[in-house]
């Protein structure tokens, strides 16, 4: 056990040694993997307060379910109840007659088509929201066929197709959220596996020393993994920095674009989970990297 | 820890009828069969290109023979495992030709890394250092990188890192190749002690004056092909 | 000049022989560069379709010009060419009052509100698109303004407040877009140029002994800088090719989405001019990475 | 090309008062000053970290000198700029105690450096290259890498790297040091082949043997400082 412990002391400083004796290689490449968890971490935060934007938009939008004739105020509260309690239902509120027709008058050129008329020709209503994962055609689908079974629902309309342009906008962010997202984690694992590749080969005379003087495998490679470790690690810990420091500097920048598109609400940096998430991948980018770029090394 | 047999073998060092050939159609090493016991001091000599490195190369296992058998310590050479070969490293000492020495790192960490692929603690590692350093004269150069030593002080650094460990094979070539009369002498010596602790050594040098200062037994290596073996010869008286 | 050219082709041999030496460090570099240039090009080609989707998006959306009573269907087609020539009006469509009470006809409720009806309350309008350049809340003022000053005009409507929602999208696409494209490429350029630098790192022994046996700082650098070049050009080469397969892989794959929210039109590669950019620029970050990897370099 | 004063000079080696330190209060040189005529062949001596090295780094513009001056082919290397190195040490054929081959390429091409430095079209160099790897005995290990050679061998490269150019001035650091005798004697007749047709020869090395069988001027280092100028001595005469 003694003796166990001596090697990994010896392995730790080893390590230490070859990231000071092979300073600028370390360097560049704990740079490049800095970078390339920057770029990572940037589509992430973007991606991130995207989907924020887009569950907000979608909270505004609402269905509007047309009631027959002849519903008093207490059947009106009790269907709304009962619309309340089907899946997918985030939100109901009842617009009786007299609220339908204030508002029918308030639209342009309402007014004037109501000039003519005796009475209220207008129905009661419910205006139901959807929650986030419901907000899809399927999501109106369940909604419709519950509504169906219930008594005095005249007809649903959900304006201006709006579901399918919702639908629309949160696939368009989701798949090109996907598709860039994946494109960019395999790339990031490639580059950082490279760049440790290129930093074990511009030092493969010291892998093949080592290997002379009776050193076994797991001792010529675990001061390679430990560095590569380190060099993931503080490579995130960078990207931390340098993402806070361009959240920083942009969010002011873009300030007025930004209340534009997202209204009042202030975009969000990474919280906790997400940085302890971006901290432990670098350091299993690099820990990979090193592992990847020793394998097929012949000691 | 090593097997009874092993010990109880007095010849660490055994080849038969070994070959190697680098590309096909010309050997550098043809039919070379040799024994040498423990604590033997040995010379290997020969032309440029005679096959001295690859004879030492096949002893540590860093190229496999074409042909023959080859017994380091009892074990079978030619049929060891990969994973096998750096626990044999570790009871070999070599001086390579070309120093080997890790830049970048200093001439103390370089004579230690003996010493470390075993496990040795620290302190321990850091006091045989020091006095393997003393020993060739290089002490006071420790904490330098080899890169601002002189060619002669490299190659001594090279022989301390061989011999720090006490290995029980020592295998040294050309270790005088950079060193004036006075030091290869030194540098011998401390090799011939080594050899006198048990130590079997092999030193592969051109400089006929050490042939003739210690008139050790003698290979010398012809084409690839053992020539002469001195001590063979006066085995036979 | 003879010599010149002997020294040229010396030094171009000396590239290639160096790209053959350092065969896996050079492969490992340019497979970077490939990667980084993909990843920019990926990005590149969701920005491009995503901006040819939101410009069809926008041309189906319009704004409607309510007129005043008592125009006649010739005074009407005079109306709709001036507005024709207003600055920003891609095209203008005539609904007179017939067609507009058709509309309302078939529109949900409509009939039932209809029904007590004498005579026609519905006004005739224009229905106008703007184009590319002006769907903007500016391009809408300019509009404004300018048929504010015909006579006839009643009243505009752009249901929906659709102009802030399309800005929206379309600024949130080109600002996440320029922010992400501009980090994507600067951290091309570092990971390329560290990639490269870690080549020439680990032969720094060649650089060393060809100067030490008298090369000019010439005859040194400019082997490693055509080898940087030829690196980012085959980089660049790979990626176009990745690029392209990816393309034919995921499209299929992803037809079903993508018909859904592109409608019908067919996702679009690289034309030409973009492709030379992608190779130029790969060629570009190879010889740059190259320079700047030299730079500080002692001879 | 070269200045009508530089040509009439005859010593193109001239050292007055040089030292060097590496680290501050140690010097590897120490106060030497020498002349070493056109077409001289001079042996350069003694113990391991006297200073011979780093006199024939000064001497190609490796290193500055701490003090002193140093004239090669008439120019003033202290004062040198750095662009202005190159065309020097294309004049200057330097044999390495490292060898310093470019791994990965071939012998031919490591010997054709030279040449292709100094823009020599490609059918010429490869038969100078070819010659030249004759003479040292290597002609048929042209295409292979300097790793697949043996240590001799390797030097012999080297040897022939620094004289395919016909420099003006050959430095050889201990370029017999992995040659047997009988090689080793080859490689100087070539040297004194080469002083013969002009150039000026500096050989560092430890080899009595050469010393005693050639009897040329011999500077001996002893600490850094200039011990024994055999030559001298004799021009005291
Ligand atoms: N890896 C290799 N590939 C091909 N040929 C090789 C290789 N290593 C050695 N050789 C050849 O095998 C022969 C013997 O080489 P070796 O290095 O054993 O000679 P040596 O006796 O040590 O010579 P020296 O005294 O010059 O060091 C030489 O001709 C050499 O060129
Ligand atoms: N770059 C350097 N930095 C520090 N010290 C150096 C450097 N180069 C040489 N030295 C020291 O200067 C002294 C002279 O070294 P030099 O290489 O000139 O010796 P040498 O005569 O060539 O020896 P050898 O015969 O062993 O090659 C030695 O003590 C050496 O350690
Ligand atoms: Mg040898
Ligand atoms: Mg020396």
């Amino acid at each position: 056990m003694k003796r166990v412990a001596v090697i990994l002391a010896i392995l730790g400083r080893s390590a230490l040694r070859g990231l000071q004796s092979a300073a600028v290689t370390a360097a560049i490449a704990t740079a490049t993997i800095a970078i390339a968890l920057f770029l990572v971490g940037a589509f992430g935060l973007v991606v991130v307060n995207m989907e924020g934007l887009l569950d907000r938009f979608g909270r505004d939008l609402q269905i509007t379910a047309y009631l027959e004739e002849g519903y008093d105020a207490n059947a009106l509260r009790g269907l709304a109840g009962r619309v309340a309690t089907v899946e997918g239902v985030y939100s109901v509120e009842v617009i009786d007659k007299d609220a339908a027709l204030e508002r029918f008058r308030a639209m342009s050129g309402g007014a004037a088509l109501l000039g003519g008329l005796d009475g209220n020709p207008l129905p009661a209503s419910l205006e139901i929201t959807l929650d986030d994962a419901h907000r899809t055609n399927e999501g109106l689908e369940i909604l419709t066929s519950a509504l169906d079974g219930l008594p005095g629902i005249d007809e649903i309309a959900h304006g201006q197709d709006w579901i399918e342009g919702y639908a629309r906008a949160v696939a368009l962010v989701r798949v090109s959220g996907y598709a860039l997202g994946t494109v960019l984690s395999l790339a990031t694992l490639l580059i950082v596996a490279n760049t440790i590749r290129l930093g074990v080969y511009s030092r493969k005379d010291e892998l093949g020393i080592l290997a002379l003087v009776g050193a076994s495998r797991t001792f010529v490679r675990t001061p390679f993994l430990i560095e590569g470790t380190l060099q993931g690690a503080i490579g995130g810990l960078l990207a931390l920095l340098l993402l806070l420091g361009a959240f920083q500097v942009a969010v002011p920048q873009l300030q007025y674009g930004l209340t534009f598109f997202l209204g009042s609400t202030e975009p969000r940096f990474f919280e906790a989970g997400e940085i302890v998430r971006l901290l432990l991948g670098g350091a299993g980018l690099g820990l990979g990297g090193s592992a990847a770029a020793l394998i097929g090394w012949r000691s | 820890m090593r097997g009874a047999w092993e010990s109880r073998d007095d010849c660490p060092v055994r080849m038969y009828r070994v070959s190697k050939s680098y590309i096909a159609g010309s050997a550098a090493l043809r039919d070379v069969s040799l024994e040498i016991r423990k604590g033997e001091f040995v010379f290997l000599t020969g032309q440029s290109g005679a096959g001295k490195t690859t004879l030492l190369d096949l002893l540590f296992a860093a190229e496999r023979p074409s042909e023959g058998q080859i017994l380091m310590l009892g074990r079978n050479i030619a049929r060891l495992r990969g994973s096998a070969i750096p626990a044999l490293r570790r009871r070999v000492g070599v001086v390579f030709q070309d120093f080997k020495l890790l830049q970048g790192r200093s001439v103390e960490e370089n004579v230690r890394i003996t010493l470390d692929v075993v496990g040795t603690p620290r302190r321990e590692a850091r006091s045989r250092v020091f006095n393997m350093l003393r020993q060739v004269g290089l002490q006071h150069r420790r904490y330098h990188s080899p890169e601002s030593l002189s060619g002669g002080e490299q190659q001594r650094v090279a022989i301390a890192r061989a011999l720090v460990g006490e290995p029980e094979i020592l295998l040294a070539d050309e270790p005088t190749g950079n060193l004036d009369p006075d030091l290869s002498i030194e540098i011998i010596e401390l090799m011939l002690n080594a050899a006198t602790r048990g130590t079997t050594v092999i030193v592969a040098t051109h400089d006929h004056a050490l042939l003739e200062r210690y008139h050790r037994r003698t290979l010398r290596l012809e084409a690839g092909q053992l020539a002469e073996d001195e001590a063979r010869a006066s085995a036979d008286l």
